[in-house]
């Protein structure tokens, strides 16, 4: 599987992602600079978390107006495989590429702390190498994550088993423990929670790597 | 030219800093506040001669960048 | 400001130099200065950047080891972890911008920190903070707390460097004088360190980073300067932090440390401009010439004088090998970052400033340096304490109760609702961080199996009571932290935090931990390759608590073999290495219990001296055990003796504990003193007898002192309380304590 | 009664958001913005029927607690 990863201004979990589709994939993923215009011949593209832009304006906002985020945006409509973890969500949803906004959390502080979380769908492309297990822990760690999206939106969400994962016993007062959604097509991924920071026995825990083998699997 | 942006949570949309805003200060004393709601303000400094054709480049840049309009809607001025 | 102010005795005056001082410059120049001369003189001079009290005292440290590349004189101390890398680290007060305004002060004090780092050539993988704060129930001491948390997670958190632990206290001595010091560590390969001398003449001076604005202008000498009730009116003086530029900063100058291009480079930290280039050139043996124009600017007529002092942050001064400019352009106009030829290397000697056309400043280097005051202030020893024999000590009448009282007690109580806020994991090589509770963080270096180990500690209590043992102690306790997680200890950098130098009780209680720093340094071969002095920590007469927080750095050489206070299992033994007299003069015991520093009744006694020998015998025996995975779990003995130590164990394994009591002393001692140089180590039950064994043969106490088992933590004909009692009560309070303002 | 607090840093004061912004909408096209600040609005709503004891109300919320005197500055306005 060919991955890249694409990197802003202040994106800090950049390294990160990219350790982690390299040890799934075995593979050095293309780390594509914002100014770029055009993606890569990629099978998989992970928007990473961190602070783009240093959050200034809102969470995620000015990235996805960047020159690379067109060219993801027209590629996702053809069917591209992309997941923003964190920052990378807040990217996704600032351009319209998943419905919803996120929000200060409801402490106003940041929160960091390994988060359990419940699987909802186990058959989208990010989940289905999960076998079954449905509860997994990954990290948190963010400021601005309380989701939000009108009503009509979450009905919509989750009718269509658009929520992939929730969280057990919420950190930030997102609707409905929202933690992460796919796009309608089932294409696009956007959580809050690091997957990528736990797929190192270091970490404290591996269940990270499930979803990325997901992708692996569902792609081959 | 200057160009004033309100940016605010639109109403229905709970706003956590607005909560807690209003709960520390009935908390401090202050037990005649009601509710309180948060948003910002943007001032522009702009090249433009023309208010009107500024108030039109600055929607667009309320549209494109400074609201996100899913969850914020805007109000702008422009200062001579 | 104009050129023309005429320079009275007032305006030498509230540039803090003395009459004598002043002389100095005039003998040196052979005319007056004008009004930018003078405030350079000013900053150079002034405690912060010339620590003219503590200068002569600093160099009695120990600064060399088989493993210092670099020690104290660079922005950050080097030192060698194998396979040509190193690690770079260094710990900054922040102390009083924090007091002004908590957010701000405290994230700028991060961004300092890791300029410091990172000018070095190392990319920043880990931050630590050492705060102490006021009473809880001071007025100040909640918005304090919050501010300065939010402001040290709110730019390390954006840089995306993890913040992996630290130290917090809460104590009436820190009401006016909040610490705020943080610490970071950096990686860098051997052969890409960069260094601030600027060698050579003709070459051209370099500024990269944020423009600069009229941001903590006098800052240096405010900061050096005693608050009084009218601090109030220099607060115009706090800047704001970028974290933002700052990663932006760190990601351009990695990208042009790879180049060969750099010949010095140093970031522009208190006295910004001043300081960075009077220090590049001073070192570099040259003279250097500015042309103020060129500097990048965000205000409009900017005088020189303010150029020149101002603190804008997240900049940086770099001196390049001629023809290599073009480099520095690409790579920070490529991050979108401000970058300006301002000047070129002479073979004058001096610091030449022209602006507009004019020169505003040319005065001989030398002498900022050489000449800058090296005071030998008068100093007054503390004087002795009594020793508390334990038979003196009363029994806790209830002591489940007293127990409690103790979890609950700001200093012991759980941090969470600090260290949730920061990001520990970022960067992925977390190992072990504040989540665990552990005795030391632990970061793997990037790509290996090895680690770096890191710790900050200081008793306060012991350094007030006792400074020379004080400062022993705290050196002494890094030293163990390390070892308990299996790291041979490095070196260690510090943060000398003391109220006003000018009266010789307080300027004894700098000598005296000095003292006892270095004389545990030498012993434990273990030196000090970086520090900071903050000085003048006092309000309306009232002194900080002497408080030489030191930072300590440690190597795991393979990850497999490390350990952490969590690994106990059901039905290991626990072994005490250590002797125990059931020392509870100054400990925690004594203050929290017995009230020995109850305003009136006042009777603070001697704290427990730390035996360096023993020190070094038990931190290599454990650190071998570890290595030959001999125990599960380890924990040093500090705070709250004992019991503390064992229930911090069992929260961590989430295993109960049984301890046992001891035949000679009285239990409350036996479970609270706070003798010195003990480890508790969980065993398997068939390494009990030789891990006894060979303690014995080597001279070294170990004892068996309890079981793991069950969910209680219990001593017999003391307390038995569980651990979920145990753990609400401890991670009861700070939250509890926040809560008016979350 | 509704009170309207601005806040805004003081002159001076390095503003890193407004900064970005300016640089963000040069980006987009926006060539005739020279400079952004950014700063907050709280809108609260009390109580109060007096207009003027509100204000001096609202001004010590400021003080304590709405805007950061260190480096900010406020500007209120009390609608009936
Ligand atoms: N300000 C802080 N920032 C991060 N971690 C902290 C802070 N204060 C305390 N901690 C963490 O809480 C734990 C307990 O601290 P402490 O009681 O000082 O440990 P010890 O006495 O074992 O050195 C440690 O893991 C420490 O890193
Ligand atoms: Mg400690």
């Amino acid at each position: 599987m060919r991955t890249a990863v694409i990197v802003f201004p202040a994106s800090n979990c950049d390294r990160d992602a990219r350790d982690a589709l390299a040890k799934v994939t075995g593979r050095e993923p293309i780390m594509v600079w914002h100014r770029e215009t055009e993606l890569p011949d990629v099978d998989f593209v992970v928007i990473p978390g961190g602070f783009s832009y240093g959050d200034y304006l809102r969470s995620g906002a000015i990235a996805a107006r960047s020159e690379i985020m067109a060219d993801v945006k027209t590629k996702v409509e053809k069917g591209l495989p992309v997941a923003g973890f964190c920052n990378g969500f807040q990217v996704l949803t600032e351009a319209g590429i998943l419905p919803g906004a996120l929000m200060r959390n409801r402490s106003l502080k940041y929160i960091c702390k390994p988060q359990p979380l419940t699987i909802t769908n186990t058959k989208t492309r990010f989940t289905s190498g999960f076998n079954g297990q449905k509860e997994v822990v990954f990290p948190i760690a963010h400021h601005d994550g309380n989701y939000f999206a009108d009503k009509k939106t979450i009905d919509r969400l989750e009718k269509n088993g658009q929520v992939v994962f929730r969280y057990n016993g919420n950190p930030n007062g997102s609707i409905n423990d929202i933690a992460g959604i796919t796009n309608e097509a089932g294409n696009v991924l956007g959580m809050m929670p690091h997957p990528e920071r736990a797929v190192d026995p270091l970490h404290g825990g591996t269940d990270g790597l499930a979803l990325f083998k997901s992708v692996l699997g569902a792609l081959q | 030219m200057k160009a004033i942006v309100y940016v605010g949570l639109k109403p229905g949309v709970l706003d956590p800093q607005g909560r807690t805003i209003a709960g520390s200060l009935q908390n401090l004393g202050f037990d005649e506040v009601k509710s309180a709601r948060q948003g910002k303000v943007i001032e522009l400094d702009l090249k433009s001669e023309n208010a009107e054709a500024a108030e039109a480049r600055v929607t667009e840049m309320c549209e494109k960048l400074l609201a996100n309009t899913v969850i914020e809607s805007y109000r702008i001025e422009i200062e001579a | 400001m104009s050129k023309s102010i005429k320079i009275t005795p007032e305006i030498v005056a509230e540039h803090g130099l003395s009459t004598g001082e002043y002389q100095i410059i005039l003998d040196r120049l052979g005319r007056e200065p004008n009004i930018n001369e003078l405030g350079i003189f000013s900053v150079m001079w002034s405690e912060h950047c010339s620590y003219k009290s503590s200068r002569r005292h600093l160099g009695k440290f120990l600064t060399k080891g088989k493993r210092v590349i670099q020690g104290p004189g660079e922005n950050a101390g080097v030192v060698d972890i194998d396979d040509n890398q190193a690690i770079i680290f260094k710990m900054e007060s922040h102390n009083h911008p924090s007091y002004i305004e908590p957010y701000q002060g405290a994230a700028t004090g991060v961004g300092g920190i890791m300029r410091d780092v990172f000018t070095m050539g190392a990319r920043p993988i880990a931050l630590m903070n050492a705060l102490r704060f006021g009473e809880p129930d001071h007025p100040k001491t909640r918005s304090l707390v919050s501010g300065v948390v939010a402001g040290i997670g709110g730019y390390g958190n954006c840089v995306g460097v993890p913040t992996v632990g630290g130290e917090t206290n809460f104590h009436k001595g820190y009401n006016g004088n909040i610490l705020v010091n943080a610490m970071c560590v950096g990686l860098a390969d051997q052969d890409k360190v960069f260094y601030s001398a600027a060698k050579g003449s003709g070459n051209p001076v370099f500024y990269v980073g944020s423009k600069t604005g009229r941001d903590g202008i006098h800052g240096a000498t405010m900061a050096s300067a005693e608050f009084d009730d009218d601090s109030d009116e220099k607060r115009p003086t706090v800047q704001v932090g970028d974290p933002f530029t700052e990663k932006l900063l760190i990601e351009a100058c990695m990208e042009l440390m790879a180049t060969d291009a750099i010949i010095a480079i140093q970031d522009m930290g208190a006295a910004g401009l001043t300081s960075s280039s009077v220090e590049m050139a001073d070192k570099g043996g040259v003279g250097i010439k500015i042309n103020l124009d060129n500097v990048p600017q965000r205000e409009t007529d900017m005088t020189p004088y303010e150029m020149m002092l101002s603190e804008s942050q997240e900049r940086m001064l770099m001196v390049l090998q001629p023809g290599k400019e073009h480099l520095a352009f690409d790579i920070f106009n490529k991050w979108e970052l401000d970058v300006a030829q301002i000047g070129v290397t002479t073979d004058t000697g001096h610091l030449v400033l022209t602006h507009k056309g004019k020169t505003v400043c040319d005065i001989p280097i030398a002498p900022l340096g050489d000449d800058a005051p090296n005071l030998n202030r008068p100093h007054s020893a503390t004087p002795q304490r009594e020793y508390l024999a334990p038979g003196d000590a009363r029994a806790p009448e209830n002591w489940n109760q007293t127990m409690l009282q103790i979890m609950a007690c700001p200093d012991v109580a759980s941090k969470r609702w600090i260290w949730e806020q920061y990001d520990r994991h970022v960067m992925g090589d977390t190992v072990d961080s504040s989540q665990s509770g552990g005795d030391a963080a632990i970061v793997r270096i990037h790509g290996t199996n090895k680690a770096v180990a890191i710790t900050t500690d200081c008793t306060p209590r012991y350094c007030y009571a006792d400074p020379y043992e004080g400062g022993k102690q705290a050196v002494a306790e890094t030293y163990r932290n390390l070892c308990a997680v299996g790291a041979e200890p490095i070196a260690i950098t510090d943060c000398l935090n003391f109220g006003n130098p000018e009266r010789p009780e307080i300027m004894g209680q700098f000598v005296g931990c000095v003292e006892g720093m270095n004389e545990a340094c030498r012993a434990l071969d273990y030196p000090v390759v970086s520090g900071n002095v903050s000085l003048y920590n006092e309000t309306n007469g009232v002194a900080i608590p002497p408080t030489p927080a030191i930072g300590g750095v440690g190597l795991i050489d393979n990850l497999g073999k490390h350990a952490t206070l969590s690994g106990a299992k059901d039905g290991d033994t626990l072994v005490l290495i250590g002797k125990t007299d059931g020392w509870l003069g100054c400990s925690l015991y004594a203050r929290e219990v017995l009230g020995h520093e109850n305003d009136g009744v006042e009777q603070i006694c001697a704290p427990p001296p730390v035996d360096l020998t023993a020190e070094k015998a038990h931190g290599d025996y454990v650190r071998r055990l570890i290595r030959d995975r001999r125990v599960t779990a380890v924990h040093d003995c500090s705070d709250g003796g004992i019991a503390l130590a064992a229930i911090e164990m069992a929260f961590s394994s989430g295993q109960g504990v049984t301890l046992k009591n001891h035949p000679d002393l009285p239990l409350h001692a036996w479970m609270f003193g706070e003798d010195q140089g003990r480890y508790i180590l969980a065993v398997d039950e068939n390494s009990v007898n030789p891990v006894i064994s060979t303690a014995n043969s080597k001279g070294l106490e170990a004892r068996i002192i309890g079981k793991v088992s069950g969910e209680q933590v219990q001593v017999e004909g003391g307390f038995n309380i569980s651990l979920e009692k145990l753990r609400e009560t401890y991670e009861g309070w700070m939250p509890e304590f926040m809560a008016e303002i979350d």
